[in-house]
C-alpha cells in the first residue's frame, strides 16, 4: 500500500514546482499552465485523501476544480490572446497599466 | 409698611423702561419722567424713614428667586434705620443730580439715554440698599457697577471715556470676585444667606472661618468704594459727565462698600484682625489719596482723590467698630462732596468744559452762586465747626483716640489738614485771584437756575446735616437713630462711650487747628502770591513729579497684571493651541497620508511581484500555523 | 407613565417632523428659493408650538421618564425605539427647537446659493439632535448621533467661508474619533448586560440599574467620556471649534453653539455619571481639572482673538468648562446650575452668533478692527448686542448669572480651590467681553464703510427678541426652570450614591462625601 | 518468505503493495519530469508537452487511488480539450524568436525558487508533523467497489452537493459568453486602443 505522504509529498513538489514556473517565467501563457498544474497538484491531494479518508467529498471538490479549471483556461486564453493582439507581446511586465 | 416698600425701586423702574421703549418720543421731555420717578422714590422713601423714625422695621420676602437643593435665595426686604437713613440720602442726592442735569446735559445728543442710565443706576443702588440677603446684595452690587460701566462711557466716542468705562468695570469685577467668593463661604459655613439667620448663627462659626469671609467681603468692598489697591478706577472715572461723578463716584455707589460693612458689622466685629486691615487700609488710602489730591491741575481729578481720602476716613470710622461714626460721615459726605462736584461741573459749564484750575481764576465775581455754594462746601469738608464735615470727621477721630489707637488719629489730623489745603487750593484758584483765562474768548456766564436751586439746597443741607450729630458721647439724634442697629448682641463694645468731656473738646480744638492752619497754608501759597506755588514745585520737583504722576500706579499695574496676561495669552493661543494641539492634529493627518503613498509602491502593476507577495503570504500563514 | 397628552405620540412627531419636513422639499424643484425659506420656517416654528405642548404637559414633580414611547424596534438585538423624556431633557429640546427656528429665521438674508439643500439639512440636523436628546435606547441614540453629523458637515463644508473644507473635515473627523471609542463602549456594555441578565438590551434604564466591577466602570467611563469631550469640547480636544465656527454659515455656527455642544455634556450627565457612578468618583478630580484649566485657558486664549467669531468660539469652551465643572462636583447646586448653564449659553452664545453674523452680512468681515463706532451708526444693534455682552458676561439679573453663581458655589462646597479658580473666569469673561465690545462698538466710526451701515430690520428684530426675552426671564425669576430639573437631577445623585455603597471593588480612599 | 517462492495468501497482498509502490514511484517520476519541463523549458510547445505527460501520470494516480471516473475525466478534460486549447493559441500566436530568447532575470529566479523552496520545506513539515487529521467517512472502498464507482459519485453528487452542481453550471456558461466576447474580431470593449 502506498502511504498517504507519498501522495502528499509528490502533490507538494508539483505546487513547488508551479509556484516557481509562476514567479519566474516571463510568458503569460507558460503562467497560465504553472496555474494548471499547482491545480492539479491540489486536486491530487484531494483525491488521495478521499481515498484514505473512506469519503466522497473529496473527489466531488476535484469534479468542481476542474470545471473550474476549465473555465479559468477558456477566459484566460482569450484574454491573453487580446493582449498579444494590444502590445504584440505576452511578456506581463508590459501590461502594468493597472497600478496603484 | 410692605405694601408701598416696593415703589421705591419699582418708580425707577417704571421711569427705566418708558425712556427705553419710548425714547425716541421723549426725546428732550426725557428729564420729566426721570426726575418725577426719582422724586417718587423720594417721598415714599420719607414715608418709609418717618415709620423707622417710630421704630417700625420689616424684613420681607416678596418671592422667592433661587431655589436650588438646600440654597433658598429669595427677593427680599430689610428695612431698619440704616437702610432707611441710606434710602434718604440716595433719593435725596439723586433727585438733586437729576435736576442739576437737566442743565447740565441739556444739549447733548443723547439726552434720553443719560437719564436712562441715571434711573437704572438709582433703581440697582435703592435695591441694594433694601435687600435683605447677600445674593440680592451681590447682583444690585454688580448691577450698580454695570451702570457706572455705562455712565462713564457715557460719551462713548471718547476713546479714553470707554476705556475708563471699561477699566471701571473690570476693577469693580475683581471686587466682586472677592465678593461672591464671601458669599459663597458665608453659604457653606452657615448654610443660608438671609442676614437675619446668618447674623444669629455669626458668633457660632470659628474665628478663622470669620476672618476669610469678613476679609472676602472687604475685598469686594474695596473694589467698589476704590480703596487702596483697587481705587485706580476712580480717578479715570471722571471721565464721564460731572452729574454722574457727583451722583456714583462721590454720594452712592462708591458708598456701598461702606454700607455693606456697616450692614455686616455683626461678622466683622467677631475678625479683629480684618477689622485692623480695614482701619490700616481705610487710614493709608486716605493719606495716601490726600498727598496725590494736592498737586493735581484737574478739578474733577482733585475732588476724586479727595472722594477716595473721605472714604479712607469712613472705612476708618467702621474698621474701628464706630460704625454710626462711619455712617454719620457717610451721609454727610454725600452732600458736601456732591455740591463739590456740582459745583465743578456748574464752574465747567461756564468754562467751556474747561477742567485746568490752572486756566481758571476770579470766578467768584462772575458765578455769584456757584462761588458761595462751593465756598460752604469746602469749609464743611475741611472740618469747620458750623458746617457738617466737622461733626462727622470728629466723631470718626474720635472714635480713634477712645480707641488708644493715638498713631491713627495722628495721621487722621494730618490727613484733615491735607484734605483743607488741597480744598482751599482748588477753592481760590479757580474762584479768587486774577483771571488766568482771556476773558473775552469765554463769555463765562452764572449757570441757570435748574443747577443752581440743587446747589443751594445741598449748601443747606451740608451745614445743617452735620447738627444731627450734636450732643455728647452717644447723645447725638443720629446714635439713638443708629444705636439699634449696631447694638445687636454682636457689638458688645461701644467706642464712643471711651473719652470724657475735656478731653473731647481738646480733641475738637486740636480738629479745627489742623483745618485752619491747612487754610492758612492754602491762603499764604495760592492768593498772596502764585509764584510761591511753582517756587514750592520747583524745589520739591522730584516729590513733585512723583505726586503728579500718581506715585505711577497704572503703570505699575499695567507692567505687573495686564501686559503680561496679554502675553501669555498670545503665547497660549499661538505657542499652545496652533503648534501643540493642532500640532499633533494635523500631525496625524499627514501621518496617515504617509503610510497610504508607502502602500501605494505596492500596486506595482506587474503580476509577478504579485504572486511573490501571495507566496510569502502563504509562507507566513503556514510558518504561523507550525509555530502555534 | 400615562403619557398626559393621551396617546398622541408627542416625541416621535417632534423628532421625526422636520425630517418629514425636509422630504417633502425634495419634491418640490429648486428654483422656488422663496418656498424652501417659509417652508423651513414653517415646519420649525410647527415644532417648536409642539415642544411647548411638552411644557404644558410636563409633570413638574416626577424624576420618572415622561411622554415614554416604546415600539420594538429590532428584536434580536435587543433594540428597541425607546424615546422618553425628563427634567434633563425638556429644556434642552426646548431650546433645540427654539434655537433651529431661530437659525432658519436668520439665515434668510444670508444663504442664496443651494438654498435647497441648505434647508433640508438644516431640518435633518434638528431632527437628529431632537432625536440624540430623546432617545433612551443606545443604538437609537448612537444612530441619531452620527446622523446629526452628517447635515453638520454639509453646512460647514458647502455654505462655509474660506478653509470651510479643512474645518469641516476636521469637525468630522474629531467626532467620528471620539464616538468610535463610544461604540466600543455601548457594545462592551451590551454584551456585558447579556452577561448579568442572559438577555441581550440596548435599553439605558435597565442598564443603569446595572452594577459594573470598578476596573470595568474605570474603562467604560474613559471610553464614553472621550467622545462626550470632544463634542463638548473640553480643554485638550477643542481646537476643532474655533474653526468650525469661524467657517460655519451664521445659522450653521448658531446651531452648532447652541445645542451641538450641549449633546457632549448632556451625554456626560445622561450616561457618565450616573452609568458609572464609582469611576466617575474615582476621575472626579481630573475632569474638573481639565474643566478649570478649559474656563481659564478659553477665556485667556478669547482675550487676544482678532476674530469676533474665534473669541466667541473660545469663550464658548471657557462656558461649557463652567458646566462640565458644575456637572463633575455632583452636588445640587452644581448640577443644576450646569444644567442650566446649558440652556443659557445656548441663548447667550447663539445671540452673540446671530450678532456677528448680521454685522458679517452688512459689512463681510469678522474682524474686530475692522469695526468702531457702531454703537452711534446702529444704536438698536449696540442696545441688543449690549444686554447679549452682558448676559455672557454672567451679570446678575441675566440668565448667565444665575447658573454660574450656582456652578461655582457648587465647586466651592466641593472644594475651595475648584471654586476660587472657576471664580478667576468670571474676571477674565468681563474682560474679552468688554474689550471686544469696546473695539467694535465704542470709539470713533473710523472707517468709511462703517458710516452707512443700516440698524436692524424687522426680521433681526424678530430673531432676537424671543432669545433676549428668555435671558430676563431665566435672570429674573428660574424657578420655573429649576424646579423642573431638580427631581431629575436628585434622581441622578441618589443613583450615584447607590453605586458607590454598593460592593463592587471600590477602591480605598474614595467615600461618597457628598455634602448637601 | 519460503522457497521456491510460491506466494500465499499474504504474500500476494505484500507483493501487490510492493507493485503498487512500484507503480507510484514511476508515475510519480513522469510528473514530476513533465512539471519540470514546463517549468523550465524555453518553447511554449514543449511546455504544453510536458504539461500533458503530467496530466496523464495524474490521472493514473486517479486510477490507482479507486477513481476511475475521475482518471477518465482527467485524461479527457485535463489533457484532452485544456491542453489543445493551448497548443491552439501557441500556434495562433506564433512566436517570433527574440519572444523566447528573453531569459528571466538572474535575481528574479534565484528569488523565486528560493521562495518555492521554503515554501516546499513547510509543506512537508506540515505532512510530515501529522497535523492533518480528519474524520473518517462512511464509503470504506469496499462499499464503493459493491455499488459502483460512478453510481457513488453520481449519488453523493446528485444529493449533497446539488446546489454547487447548479452554480458551476451558471459559472460554465458565464465562462462560455466571456471567451467568446473576448474573442470577436472588432474589440470595443470601451478600451480607446
Amino acid at each position: 500500500m502506498v502511504p498517504l505522504s507519498w501522495y502528499l509529498s509528490l502533490s507538494a513538489i508539483l505546487f513547488f514546482l508551479g509556484v516557481v514556473g509562476m514567479m519566474t517565467r516571463r510568458n503569460t501563457i507558460i503562467m497560465l499552465m504553472c496555474i494548471e498544474l499547482m491545480m492539479n497538484a491540489a486536486n491530487l491531494t484531494f483525491v488521495a485523501l478521499s481515498h484514505y479518508l473512506h469519503s466522497m467529498n473529496g473527489q466531488m471538490f476535484v469534479f468542481f476544480i476542474v470545471a473550474i479549471a476549465a473555465a479559468e483556461v477558456s477566459v484566460g486564453l482569450a484574454i491573453i490572446i487580446n493582449l498579444y493582439r494590444l502590445k504584440a507581446s505576452v511578456d506581463p511586465d508590459d501590461m502594468n497599466r493597472l497600478q496603484g | 409698611m410692605e405694601k408701598f416698600v416696593w415703589l421705591i425701586p419699582a418708580f425707577p423702574l417704571i421711569g427705566v423702561l418708558i425712556n427705553l421703549f419710548f425714547g425716541r418720543w421723549t426725546g428732550k421731555k426725557a428729564h420729566w419722567i426721570a426726575c418725577l420717578a426719582v422724586l417718587g422714590s423720594f417721598i415714599v422713601s420719607l414715608m418709609v424713614f418717618s415709620r423707622v423714625m417710630q421704630g417700625e422695621t420689616l424684613n420681607y420676602d416678596y418671592f422667592n428667586w433661587i431655589w436650588v437643593g438646600s440654597f433658598h435665595a429669595n427677593a427680599g426686604v430689610l428695612i431698619d434705620p440704616l437702610s432707611a437713613l441710606m434710602l434718604i440720602v440716595v433719593t435725596g442726592v439723586s433727585f438733586l443730580i437729576h435736576v442739576y442735569s437737566i442743565g447740565y446735559m441739556h444739549d447733548d445728543p443723547g439726552y434720553p439715554r443719560f437719564f436712562l442710565y441715571l434711573n437704572l443706576f438709582v433703581f440697582s443702588m435703592v435695591s441694594l440698599v433694601l435687600a435683605n440677603n447677600f445674593l440680592l446684595l451681590y447682583v444690585f452690587w454688580e448691577a450698580v457697577g454695570l451702570c457706572s460701566y455705562l455712565l462713564i462711557g457715557f460719551w462713548f466716542q471718547k476713546k479714553s471715556a470707554s476705556d475708563a468705562g471699561k477699566k471701571a468695570f473690570i476693577v469693580n469685577r475683581i471686587g466682586d470676585f472677592g465678593f461672591g467668593l464671601g458669599i459663597m463661604m458665608i453659604f457653606v459655613v452657615f448654610g443660608s444667606i438671609q442676614f437675619t439667620e446668618v447674623f444669629g448663627m455669626a458668633s457660632g462659626a470659628s474665628v478663622a472661618c470669620l476672618t476669610a469671609i469678613t476679609l472676602l467681603l472687604l475685598l469686594g468692598a474695596m473694589g467698589k468704594s476704590a480703596q487702596i489697591p483697587l481705587y485706580v478706577w476712580l480717578p479715570d472715572a471722571m471721565e464721564g459727565p460731572t452729574p454722574v461723578s457727583a451722583l456714583i463716584h462721590a454720594a452712592t455707589m462708591v458708598t456701598a462698600g461702606v454700607y455693606m460693612i456697616a450692614r455686616c458689622h455683626v461678622l466683622f466685629n467677631l475678625a479683629p484682625l480684618t477689622q485692623n486691615v480695614i482701619i490700616w487700609m481705610g487710614m493709608l488710602t486716605a493719606f495716601f489719596a490726600a498727598t496725590i489730591a494736592l498737586v493735581q491741575k484737574d478739578i474733577k481729578r482733585v475732588l476724586a482723590y479727595s472722594t477716595i481720602s473721605q472714604l479712607g476716613y469712613m472705612f476708618v470710622g467702621v474698621g474701628l467698630g464706630a460704625y454710626t461714626a462711619g455712617i454719620f460721615h457717610l451721609a454727610t459726605h454725600a452732600f458736601f462732596k456732591a455740591l463739590l462736584f456740582l459745583g465743578a461741573g456748574s464752574v465747567m459749564h461756564a468754562m467751556a468744559n474747561e477742567t485746568d484750575m490752572w486756566k481758571m481764576g476770579g470766578l467768584s465775581k462772575i458765578m455769584k452762586y456757584t462761588s458761595w455754594t462751593f465756598l460752604i462746601a469746602c469749609l464743611a469738608i475741611a472740618g469747620i465747626p458750623p458746617f457738617a464735615g466737622f461733626f462727622s470727621k470728629e466723631e470718626i477721630l474720635g472714635a480713634a483716640w477712645s480707641a488708644h489707637r493715638y498713631e491713627i488719629y495722628a495721621l487722621g489730623i494730618l490727613t484733615a489738614l491735607m484734605t483743607a489745603f488741597y480744598m482751599f487750593r482748588v477753592y481760590f484758584l479757580t474762584f479768587k485771584g486774577t483771571p488766568r483765562y482771556n476773558v473775552h474768548s469765554h463769555h463765562a456766564h452764572e449757570s441757570p437756575w435748574v443747577m443752581t436751586f440743587p446747589l443751594m439746597v445741598l449748601a443747606v443741607f451740608s451745614v445743617i446735616a452735620g447738627w444731627v450729630g450734636i450732643g455728647t458721647h452717644g447723645g447725638s439724634w443720629i446714635h439713638q437713630f443708629l444705636n439699634p442697629v449696631f447694638t445687636l448682641p454682636g457689638s458688645e463694645h461701644m467706642a464712643e462711650a471711651g473719652h470724657s468731656g475735656s478731653e473731647q473738646l481738646l480733641l475738637m480744638g486740636i480738629a479745627i487747628a489742623a483745618a485752619l492752619a491747612g487754610i492758612g497754608l492754602a491762603w499764604q501759597i495760592y492768593l498772596k502770591d502764585i509764584k510761591q506755588s511753582d517756587r514750592m514745585a520747583a524745589q520739591f520737583s522730584g516729590l513733585h513729579k512723583v505726586l503728579t504722576n500718581k506715585y505711577y500706579v497704572d503703570e505699575f499695574y499695567d507692567a505687573v497684571f495686564v501686559t503680561p496676561i496679554k502675553n501669555i495669552s498670545i503665547a497660549l493661543w499661538r505657542g499652545f493651541d496652533a503648534v501643540v494641539i493642532d500640532g499633533t492634529v494635523n500631525g496625524i493627518g499627514w501621518f496617515v497620508s504617509i503610510i497610504g503613498q508607502l502602500l501605494r509602491y505596492f500596486q506595482s502593476g506587474y503580476v509577478r511581484t504579485y504572486t511573490t507577495m501571495f507566496v510569502i503570504g502563504v509562507i507566513a500563514v503556514l510558518g504561523f500555523y507550525l509555530t502555534r | 407613565m400615562p403619557n398626559s397628552l393621551g396617546n398622541f405620540p408627542i416625541l416621535s412627531v417632534l423628532t421625526f417632523l422636520p425630517a418629514l419636513g425636509a422630504l417633502a422639499f425634495l419634491a418640490v424643484p429648486r428654483n422656488r428659493e422663496s418656498f424652501f425659506r417659509q417652508g423651513a420656517f414653517a415646519v420649525s416654528l410647527l415644532n417648536f408650538l409642539i415642544s411647548l405642548l411638552l411644557l404644558k404637559g410636563f409633570i413638574p414633580s416626577s424624576a420618572e421618564m415622561q411622554f415614554v414611547e416604546w415600539r420594538q424596534w429590532i428584536p434580536g438585538l435587543g433594540a428597541s425605539y425607546h424615546l422618553g423624556l425628563d427634567g434633563i431633557t425638556l429644556f434642552l429640546v426646548l431650546l433645540t427647537t427654539l434655537i433651529s427656528m431661530i437659525a432658519i429665521l436668520s439665515s434668510f438674508s444670508a444663504i442664496n446659493k443651494k438654498v435647497k439643500e441648505y434647508y433640508i439639512s438644516l431640518l435633518f440636523l434638528e431632527t437628529g439632535m431632537i432625536g440624540v436628546f430623546l432617545s433612551l435606547d443606545m443604538l437609537l441614540f448612537y444612530f441619531f448621533w452620527e446622523a446629526m453629523l452628517i447635515p453638520m458637515y454639509f453646512l460647514i463644508g458647502i455654505w462655509g467661508h474660506e478653509r470651510r473644507i479643512y474645518a469641516a473635515v476636521k469637525f468630522i473627523l474629531y467626532t467620528m474619533a471620539g464616538s468610535a471609542f463610544m461604540l466600543v463602549g455601548i457594545l462592551v456594555m451590551y454584551f456585558y448586560h447579556y452577561h448579568l441578565t442572559g438577555a441581550f438590551s440596548f435599553d439605558l434604564l435597565s442598564w443603569n440599574t446595572m452594577e459594573l466591577p470598578f476596573k470595568l466602570q474605570f474603562w467604560l467611563f474613559l471610553a464614553f467620556f472621550v467622545a462626550f469631550a470632544i463634542k463638548v469640547p473640553l480643554f485638550p480636544f477643542h481646537t476643532w471649534l474655533p474653526d468650525a465656527h469661524v467657517e460655519a454659515p451664521t445659522a450653521g455656527s448658531v446651531i452648532l453653539a447652541g445645542v451641538l455642544l450641549k449633546m457632549g455634556t448632556y451625554g456626560l450627565l445622561r450616561f457618565c455619571i450616573p452609568l458609572f457612578p464609582v469611576a466617575t468618583l474615582q476621575l472626579l478630580p481630573y475632569v474638573c481639572t481639565l474643566a478649570l484649566i478649559g474656563i481659564i485657558y478659553g477665556g485667556l486664549v478669547a482675550m487676544v482673538q482678532p476674530d469676533m467669531k474665534k473669541l466667541v468660539a473660545y469663550s464658548s469652551v471657557a462656558h461649557l468648562g463652567y458646566v462640565v465643572l458644575g456637572l463633575f462636583v455632583l452636588n445640587p447646586q452644581g448640577m443644576v446650575g450646569g444644567l442650566l448653564q446649558m440652556v443659557n449659553h445656548g441663548l447667550s452664545t447663539g445671540a452673540l452668533f446671530l450678532m456677528v453674523g448680521m454685522l458679517y452680512e452688512r459689512r463681510h468681515t469678522r474682524l474686530i478692527e475692522d469695526f468702531g463706532g457702531i454703537a452711534k451708526v446702529m444704536p438698536a444693534y449696540f442696545a441688543f448686542f449690549l444686554i447679549v455682552t452682558l448676559s455672557s458676561i454672567g451679570l446678575p439679573m441675566l440668565n448667565g448669572f444665575v447658573g454660574e453663581f450656582n456652578i461655582i458655589l457648587g465647586a466651592f462646597s466641593y472644594s475651595v480651590l475648584y471654586g476660587v479658580i472657576a471664580n478667576f473666569g468670571i474676571i477674565i469673561a468681563a474682560v474679552y467681553m468688554l474689550w471686544m465690545f469696546q473695539r467694535v462698538m465704542f470709539g470713533e466710526v473710523t472707517r468709511e464703510e462703517n458710516k452707512i451701515l443700516k440698524d436692524l430690520n424687522l426680521r433681526e428684530y424678530l430673531v432676537l427678541i424671543p432669545l433676549v426675552i428668555l435671558m430676563f426671564w431665566i435672570g429674573i425669576y428660574p424657578k420655573p426652570f429649576i424646579s423642573r430639573m431638580e427631581p431629575s437631577i436628585n434622581k441622578i445623585i441618589s443613583r450615584c450614591q447607590a453605586g458607590t455603597t454598593v460592593d463592587c471593588q471600590i477602591p480605598s480612599g474614595i467615600s461618597m462625601e457628598l455634602n448637601k | 518468505m519460503n522457497f521456491p517462492f510460491i506466494p500465499d495468501e499474504e504474500d500476494r497482498i505484500m507483493i501487490e503493495g510492493y507493485m503498487e509502490q512500484i507503480a507510484f514511484l514511476i508515475l510519480a517520476l513522469f510528473a514530476v519530469v513533465g512539471g519540470l519541463i514546463t517549468v523550465t523549458h524555453r518553447h511554449p510547445i514543449y511546455c504544453a508537452l510536458g504539461l500533458i505527460l503530467c496530466f496523464l501520470s495524474i490521472s493514473g494516480f486517479y486510477a490507482m487511488l479507486g477513481a476511475p471516473f475521475l482518471a477518465a475525466v482527467q485524461v479527457i478534460i485535463y489533457a484532452g480539450s485544456i491542453m489543445t486549447l493551448f497548443v491552439f493559441v501557441i500556434m495562433l500566436m506564433d512566436l517570433t524568436r527574440e519572444d523566447l530568447k528573453m531569459p528571466p532575470s538572474k535575481f528574479s529566479t534565484v528569488v523565486a525558487s528560493f521562495l518555492g523552496f521554503v515554501l516546499l520545506l513547510e509543506m512537508l513539515m506540515i505532512i510530515g508533523g501529522g497535523f492533518l487529521t480528519g474524520k473518517m467517512g462512511s464509503w470504506t472502498p469496499e462499499k464503493v467497489d459493491s455499488v459502483g464507482h460512478t453510481r457513488v459519485l453520481a449519488q453523493v453528487l446528485f444529493t449533497e452537493y446539488l446546489y454547487p452542481f447548479e452554480i458551476i453550471s451558471f459559472v460554465l456558461v458565464v465562462a462560455l459568453v466571456g471567451a467568446i466576447l473576448l474573442g470577436k474580431k472588432k474589440l470595443h470593449l470601451g478600451g480607446k486602443e
